[in-house]
């Protein structure tokens, strides 16, 4: 049993866009496994509904040689995150892991944070979130449902981190690459999405990210994000 | 021994304190009370006043406050902030600019309180004002009364009243 | 049977706790539906973990359920005030209703980690104080966050929000 | 602090009075069961299961926690812990899923714990349709039901309609067997996205029975001719999982993926080049593709001698005209086919046009002329089942409205006539007996006389032969979780009332199904039940199985047609293609809030999906995007928000399948529209499957607000750059 | 230097005190009528803590809406009074005299409207104690790295500082008062006036104050309404994030306060029959000072939209397309003509510049004003960088119940205020009687 790891994981994600259909299957995992409210045709109506992770679709080219390209947008869990100085309670922080944590019940919902995301990744409880009986029976008891006027968004599912972690110091090993996924790198059917630590040179996501096709969503704005994209065709 | 006189014109009264102050009287025992701010020419009642003094001063206070609370908050109360920085040079810039100020707004007021003997006033009741005159008081050992009274009828006071000091 | 957070109510007397437990306020004596005495368990050899069985491995410590009891009060110690009521419960086929003693507020959304305390070699008593010496649990001890940041922070452990709030 | 607490901290300060902790006021203490199994608070199990939302059978593993559920017992509020699913994620052991989900199997868990599933026994009260039942205890219904089954069975047992889904399942063999023990015809499904021309053209081309398998993740070209493999063809999570690999699984080498379709599905838009083929135009293209392969010598040189000439007699010109591509792009693709190493060609009929069955033969009958069958990288023959019984009670398609005129009882399981083929509304309405098994009250089971429920199927024991998988494979899955409500597995209702009827019925559950699968290898296993048990914690057994790859073609090469279309040119201008949705299948998964706020693949649409128009079109018409526009067919009206898709064909309108239920539960009730309303009723006639694609229509503009509720749509900024 | 020997008619005093004698049925319907549409606004706002921000139109882009722009308007009205009444102050203008308190007063009301605004845009409002620094149990601490703090710090000393400016000069007003009133007023003018007994001590050192106070005020109201631009120009939001913004807001303040002041003047004068007091000289000047306004707010609306006009930026360039050709050009135009044409036509023309025409721009102007808070918020984020987050803003019942009751809050306190306080202060008045 090799000594417990003592740097800390800086977790990151590569998503192969040559690889990805936009099949959608992440959006629903996620909303499975993180007890996303449920929307209504009226609340989606009104530019409510909830998707930590949504498929952007950028069109080039005219008909008949269209293409599209599909682009998941989650929490790019930035490292120069624009929304964590602006919160006046610290209820968004950059922690010793690299995840841009929400801490739902520090967050008091001035919504300044989703104003100052240029990814648009934050999503707002405008209401108490409700689940008609006996849908509840289905919600995450890892996942703390939020209550209403919080703010929310994609966590790597921090909650798999921390139960493979547990499991992991009871073990008394270092985490494997690969043996924690969110939700939705676990369930993409194409393998397009790609989870790791980014602070080993060794793990899936390292060797991706610094593949030469390997770019950054808006990395101008200085955010450094943690998501790498990988181009898409030859 | 206090006197006080009643003068109907600001020209009368200014002539009365012109007088006195010839008479050698000084300006903190001459007190004038009106409704209406009494214009006087230059020196003629200069009264010292700290309150700028007291602007900067509260300033300064509210500022070494400020900057120790922050450094305070920062080093030894161990905040949980997540290993986020506590303050930033900016941040701190624009709050401490903004308490200074407080600062600066507290010391004016506080001086102007104290300066104008606002909240707590001993010493002798002030004469009851009326609409369109002001009195002068003056405050004098008993021999020089008489040169006071002279210098009142000169400017023209309606009418003079003697008071013992009631300590 | 440990959490019972989703049916409990707001009433204005448990708002009432919630603010004198910021006032130091004394140990409140939960009342429970049976007298279950610590004390005489813990006499009988019994450690905490044989009741509270998941408090190494989950993160909730487990209470035991009617059926647990029932193993040793079905045999002997019949007599008793306590194990009437006790069989009473397991004849109906139900769980004995504890109160609970120790609860964070639901709004603080607190997963409190047991398991990764008792892996930490944390004693219980210094969360829940000498409750072997106790007749029914009595909240001993305020989880205030304070108090667990001091702990935490004497033994060097993590302050990260996410490790408790996530 | 929280809200509420908030209020009352206002309504005591300004009544004065904070007592603090007294007045404890007596809360009712709601009494909490003694659960039956031990559940350990936060401790999760994962149990292996299979997924049966569409044909694919996806093995996949199951999280269950505790969760508590507030029940009436007696007359008595009662809490009771029990074991409730979490979530659905593939089983890394089944071939076919590999670990991976589609978003209809994530979403699977909902169906379990939908506010909406019927919770016991239904007799209908109102008229037929309008979907209102009232409670009867099981004992009264099976009688009823017996009792109707009797008088068909008495009257004419060739008359028994029995609908269910394409699968080969322990529950299709009880359901053969049931029918067999009745003397009624074979069981059939509705005819919708079953697949039913692809098997038949394999039978056809290749002489295999099932699906055949094709080995893209080893090829380095493929040509997908109207299969739309990536967005619900078949087995959507084993052809993506290929599709991945095949595109940067094998470091070095990237393949190359043609698709034609007459529409940009979602395979389309993963392709190198899209082929935008006219509908009905596929027979045309795959001709024409032959045809340029034969003369200029790029097929292989022992190709049976009529095929060949068959090719080479093309009338190429015609069928470039018919494609609606330009030539040199078909001798473009031609020439890849023909030069690449490992080429393959998907042939397939997601949407079915009149001549569909000839297309998929003829683009089948390519592999045969590159010489691509068994080969790495090619197609290789469906595996034979691992259980013979299961294969062969696979329902087949065939022709639903004629079978439902002369139906004297008809029984549905799992399958929606009334949604997949709108004209068999009337038909439903006059049958004398209609008993349904569906667990929601549906377009069709509102027609049903009487409801017997069946589980969710996460709470039923199902063993499942995957429809297309590489190698020997049997999914199954034990019950692991205790039913919701007063239901009964439909096997066990069809055992009782063949009971009822005298006739003895065997049911497979998942253990005798392993066992019989322990004749097959007894190496390692000392005995079936050990190996039964050990199969029932994986979750099914996979082997290796080599097959023969030969392809015995006894076929002669379909003519060159154009398909036929209801509704002239004139006066219907345009080609109206209904397709199958990712997320809605044919029409079942709509029920599901997931998957109805899911943001639609091709529009990003939620909670309804539009018609898609291609810019020009709306342009002319002077349509916006998002605005309502109704659409006439010689069949029908129906209305729905446009979509201004800037990758739709011009003249080509499509929408998706999978809206516009009349009742199907909260969530899909009264939502959208139904695109099937309008199509045309046009069958295969080799198979009877349903022509959907076979419809022209015309389009007008309604409303002016935009009505399209889209999550993420990008299409506004080629507007944003014009100025 | 004007002499005591005129004593002024007492008629001057007379007039300026009657409202604090008896009030006329007409008040008391005015003053129900406010505070009944207060209290709508504050049903509303307990109906939005009870069911959450959703009963209003927030969605997601747009997750600052009415209730951020009326905070940004109030806090703008604010500065007027401040810096109109400390510029005059220090500038020793003459024609101040009549305008200052009403000035101060505008400030310290639009201060407190605008410091309860944040409060109800709040998600959580029960929770506001976490922004203010007080030490806990639970080792936390607000962030000062964020501008809403600096707003909380900032607004926090101009209230104070504002509400000080006011209190001062009333001293000797009230001082006079206590002698001529009756029963609760007495008490209430004599607790307030402390000790005040006209010594010249006394004159001298709120001479001394006040003129401090000016600078100091001057200096922490530019300082609030830049932090509050900054609550802007601090993210990274296209068309938010400019360095003009301090400046901008600055102008838009004192632009939207002159013409607050202006129909505060008027109404006064009107209702208050202060005729001869209020004389069309005081509006000509302020018309005066509100054109300067204009052009110097129109000068840098077009220095910012310009530049991004030119720039093309396509994220900054698709924010400035819906607001000069898109969905938003007709609040943007309207904004122009509203702030900028029927000023400059009205106001430009001395022969144009009376009371009434002054007052029409005043009312266009704040009309104005309010839509360029809107401008600047609504419409930079209802179009983020990424063109798959757009989206369009209505907003609902609630949000225009709050806003109507936050100016009718306004006319409410200022009310109250007209009826307990004199609105002229009657020792500087006659100071200069025949200045």
């Amino acid at each position: 049993m090799d000594q417990q790891d003592t740097k800390p994981h800086r977790w990151g994600m590569a998503i192969d866009l040559d690889r990805c259909t936009g099949c959608e299957a992440c959006v629903a995992a996620c909303h499975a496994e993180n007890n996303l409210p449920l929307s209504t045709p009226d609340s989606a109506a009104k530019g409510r509904a909830f998707h930590w992770i949504r498929i952007d679709r950028y069109y080039e080219g005219a008909f008949p040689d269209i293409k599209v390209k599909f682009m998941p947008v989650l929490c790019q869990q930035c490292d120069e995150a624009p929304c964590e100085p602006v919160c006046p309670v610290y209820a968004t922080y950059h922690n010793a892991e690299g995840l841009n944590v929400q801490v739902y019940n520090r967050c008091v919902g001035t919504r300044y944070c989703a104003n100052n995301c240029p990814y648009s990744v934050r999503f707002f409880n405008w209401f108490e979130p409700v689940w008609p009986e006996p849908l509840t029976l289905q919600l995450n008891p890892d996942v703390f449902v939020r209550p209403v006027g919080v703010m929310e968004k994609c966590t790597f599912c921090s909650q798999r981190i921390k139960r493979a972690e547990l499991e992991a110091k009871q073990e008394s090993r270092s985490l494997r690459d690969g043996e924690v996924q969110p939700a939705c790198v676990q369930s993409c059917p194409a393998e397009a999405m790609v989870f790791g630590d980014l602070n080993d040179p060794a793990s899936r996501v390292s060797r991706l990210a610094q593949s030469g096709r390997a770019t950054r969503f808006m990395e101008d704005l200085g955010t450094q994000p943690k998501v790498f994209y990988l181009k898409r065709g030859e | 021994m206090l006197l006080t006189a009643e003068f109907l014109t600001a020209d009368s009264t200014v002539q009365a304190v012109s007088a006195l102050r010839a008479e050698g009287f000084s300006a903190n025992d001459i007190e004038l009370f009106s409704y209406r701010p009494l214009e006087l020419p230059e020196g003629m009642l200069e009264r010292r006043s700290h309150i700028s003094l007291a602007a900067v001063l509260g300033a300064l206070v509210s500022g070494t406050l400020t900057t120790a609370f922050i450094f305070f908050t920062q080093h030894n109360y161990p905040l949980v902030t997540g290993g986020m920085p506590l303050v930033s040079g900016w941040a701190t810039g624009v709050v401490s600019f903004e308490l200074i100020m407080a600062g600066a707004v507290a010391g004016v007021v506080l001086a102007f309180l104290r300066e104008g003997r606002l909240l707590r006033r001993d010493g002798a009741p002030p004469p009851a004002l009326k609409d369109d005159s002001a009195f002068l008081r003056i405050e004098c050992p008993q021999e020089s009364v008489p040169r006071v009274v002279r210098c009142f009828e000169v400017a023209g006071a309606q009418d003079i009243v003697e008071e013992t000091e009631t300590e | 049977m440990t959490q019972r957070t989703d049916d409990f109510e707001v009433p204005l007397w448990r708002l009432g706790i919630l603010l004198s437990a910021l006032s130091v306020a004394g140990a409140i004596a939960a009342v429970q539906p049976i007298e279950f005495p610590h004390n005489k368990h813990v006499a009988k050899g019994l450690d905490c973990i044989d009741c509270h069985i998941t408090v190494d491995t989950e993160a909730a410590a487990g209470l035991p359920s009617v059926r647990k009891c029932m193993l040793c009060h079905s045999k002997f110690a019949k007599t008793g005030p306590g194990v009437q009521k006790l069989l009473v419960y397991s004849k109906q086929r139900r769980e004995v209703p504890w109160e609970r003693v120790y609860m964070f507020e639901p709004e603080a959304q607190v997963k409190f980690q047991h398991a990764a305390h008792i892996w930490a070699k944390v004693e219980c008593k210094t969360c829940h104080g000498e409750v072997e010496k106790m007749t029914v649990a009595q909240l001993a001890v305020r989880h205030t966050m304070g108090r667990c940041l001091t702990c935490h922070r004497e033994r060097h452990a993590t302050e990260d929000c996410a490790a408790c709030h996530f | 602090m929280e809200r509420r607490s908030f209020f009352k901290i206002i309504g005591t300060a300004s009544g004065g009075m904070l007592t603090g902790a007294c007045g404890n006021k007596a809360r009712q203490i709601i009494p909490l069961l003694v659960p039956e199994r031990e559940i350990i608070t936060g401790a999760e199990e994962w149990h292996p299961s299979v997924c049966r939302e569409c044909g694919a059978g996806c093995g996949t593993i199951v999280r269950v926690m505790e969760a508590e559920r507030k029940t009436r017992q007696g007359n008595e509020n009662v809490r009771e812990r029990i074991a409730a699913i979490k979530k659905i994620e593939g089983n890394p052991l089944d071939p076919v899923s590999g670990g991976r989900l589609c978003a209809r199997g994530q979403a699977a868990v909902q169906a379990l714990y939908h506010p909406d599933r019927i919770r016991g026994p239904l007799k209908r009260v109102g008229a037929r349709g309008e979907g209102r039942f009232e409670p009867v205890t099981w004992d009264s219904a099976l009688e009823i039901a017996a009792s109707a089954v009797k008088k068909a069975v008495d009257k004419d047992p060739a008359r028994i309609v029995f609908l269910t889904r394409p699968e080969a399942s322990n529950r299709s063999a009880a359901v053969a067997s049931f029918l067999r023990a009745l003397g009624a015809p074979p069981a059939s499904t509705t005819g919708l996205c079953d697949f039913e021309i692809e098997r038949q053209a394999a039978e056809v081309v290749f002489g295999w029975r099932g699906l055949p398998v094709y080995e893209i993740q080893d090829a380095d070209y493929v040509l997908s001719l109207g299969a739309d493999f990536l967005g619900g063809w078949v087995s959507p999570v084993f052809y993506a999982r290929r599709f991945g690999h095949m595109r940067r699984g094998r470091p070095g080498r990237r393949g190359q993926l043609t698709h034609a379709e007459s529409r940009f599905s979602i395979t389309g838009s993963s392709a190198d080049r899209w082929l935008p083929v006219r509908p009905g135009g596929e027979l045309a293209l795959a001709l024409a593709v032959g045809y340029v392969l034969v003369t200029g010598n790029l097929a292989l040189a022992n190709v049976a001698a009529g095929l060949r000439n068959g090719f080479a007699s093309v009338d190429f010109e015609r069928a470039v005209k018919i494609s609606g591509l330009p030539a040199e792009q078909l001798r473009q693709v031609a020439r890849d086919l023909g030069r690449s190493e490992s080429p393959v060609v998907m042939a397939g009929a997601s949407v079915v046009q009149s001549n569909s069955l000839d297309a998929v033969i003829a683009a089948s009958a390519l592999n045969l002329l590159l010489g691509r069958i068994g080969s790495k990288g090619g197609v290789i023959p469906p595996v034979e089942a691992s259980i013979a019984e299961f294969a062969d009670s696979r329902a087949h398609t065939v022709n639903l409205l004629r079978r439902l005129e002369s139906a004297e009882l008809v029984m549905l399981d799992s399958a929606n006539p009334v949604y997949a083929q709108p004209a068999s509304a009337k038909l439903l309405a006059r049958a004398p007996a209609i008993v349904s098994f569906s667990a929601f009250i549906d377009d069709s089971s509102a027609y049903a006389d009487l409801i017997l429920p069946d589980h969710a199927s996460l709470e039923s024991a199902a063993v499942v032969v995957p429809d297309v998988t590489p190698d020997r494979a049997l999914t199954g899955a034990q019950p692991f979780v205790h039913p919701l409500y007063d239901t009964r597995a439909t096997e066990q209702v069809l055992a009782e009332l063949s009971k009822i009827l005298g006739r003895a019925l065997k049911i497979d559950t998942p253990e005798d199904a392993f066992r019989k699968l322990f004749a097959g290898n007894k190496s390692d296993w000392s005995d079936a039940g050990e190996f039964a048990k050990y199969c029932n914690r994986q979750g099914g057994w996979w082997t290796e199985s080599s097959r023969s790859a030969h392809a015995s073609p006894r076929f002669e090469l379909p003519q060159l047609r154009e398909a036929e279309f209801q509704g002239g040119a004139a006066e219907f201008p345009l080609n109206f293609v209904p397709y199958p949705a990712l997320q809605f299948g044919d029409g079942s998964g709509a029920h599901l809030p997931w998957l109805q706020e899911l943001p639609d693949p091709a529009s990003s649409a939620m909670w309804g999906l539009p018609v898609e128009i291609d810019p020009k079109t709306a342009s002319r018409i002077g349509l916006k995007n998002g605005q309502m526009v109704r659409m006439i067919s010689p069949s029908g009206q129906i209305e729905a928000p446009a979509y201004v898709h800037p990758a739709a064909i011009p003249g080509v309108v499509s929408m998706a399948i999978g809206q516009g239920h009349t009742h199907y539960g909260r969530y899909a009730s009264e939502q959208g529209a139904n695109p099937l309303t309008i199509a045309a009723p046009l069958t295969d006639p080799q198979t009877g499957a349903f022509a959907f694609g076979a419809t022209r229509v015309r389009i007008e503009k309604l409303s002016q607000q935009d009505r399209l509720v889209q999550f993420s749509a990008v299409d506004r900024e080629p507007e944003l750059h014009r100025r | 230097m004007a002499t005591v020997a005129e004593i002024p008619d007492p008629r001057v005093r007379t007039e300026l005190w009657r409202p604090l004698s008896r009030a006329g049925s007409r008040y008391w319907i005015a003053v129900t009528l406010c505070a009944v549409i207060v209290a709508a606004g504050l049903a509303a706002w307990g109906y939005q803590i009870a069911k959450g921000l959703g009963i209003a139109g927030y969605r997601r882009p747009v997750f600052w809406a009415f209730y951020e722009a009326d905070f940004v308007f109030w806090i703008g009205i604010s500065h007027a009074g401040t810096l109109i009444s400390a510029i005059l102050r220090l500038t020793h203008a003459g024609w101040r005299k009549p305008v200052t308190r009403a000035a101060e007063a505008i400030t310290v009301f639009a201060l407190m409207i605008g410091a309860i605004l944040p409060l109800i845009h709040l998600g959580r409002v029960w929770l506001f104690y976490w922004l203010i620094p007080y030490p806990n149990t639970r080792l936390l601490w607000p962030n000062f790295r964020s501008p809403l703090l600096w707003d909380l710090t900032a607004i926090f000393t101009y209230l104070i500082a504002s509400s000080l400016y006011l209190y001062l000069p009333l001293i000797p007003d009230l001082a006079q008062l206590a002698t001529r009133s009756r029963g609760w007023q007495r008490n209430l003018y004599r607790l307030l006036a402390l000790k005040w007994v006209g010594s010249d001590r006394q004159w001298h050192a709120l001479e001394r104050a006040m003129k401090l106070m000016a600078a100091i005020v001057l200096a922490i109201a530019v300082s609030v309404h830049t932090v509050v631009a900054w609550d802007f120009a601090m993210a990274i939001v296209p068309m938010w994030h400019s360095t003009i913004f301090g400046p901008y807001f600055v102008v838009g303040a004192i632009f939207s306060g002159i013409a607050a002041l202006v129909i505060v003047m008027a109404s006064l004068r009107r209702f208050l029959h202060l005729e001869s007091y209020l004389r069309p000289l005081h509006f000509d000047n302020l018309g005066k000072l509100l054109l300067l306004m204009s052009l110097l707010w129109i000068y840098f609306t077009v220095a910012e939209h310009l530049t991004i006009w030119y720039g093309k930026q396509p994220a900054e360039y698709s924010v400035f397309e819906s607001r000069i050709y898109g969905d938003f050009a007709p609040y943007f135009w309207s904004m122009v003509i509203l702030n900028f044409v029927v000023p400059f036509m009205l106001l430009s023309i001395r022969r144009l510049r009376s009371i009434r025409t002054v007052t029409i721009c005043a009312v266009t102007v704040l009309i104005g004003m309010w839509i360029e808070r809107f401008l600047i918020v609504v419409n930079a984020l209802s179009r983020p960088r990424l063109a798959s987050a757009w989206g369009a803003y209505s907003p609902t019942w609630v949000e225009i119940t709050i806003t109507a009751a936050s100016f009718v809050t306004m006319t409410l306190l200022y009310l109250l205020f007209a009826r307990l306080f004199p609105v002229i202060a009657v020792w500087e008045y006659e100071d200069v009687a025949h200045g």
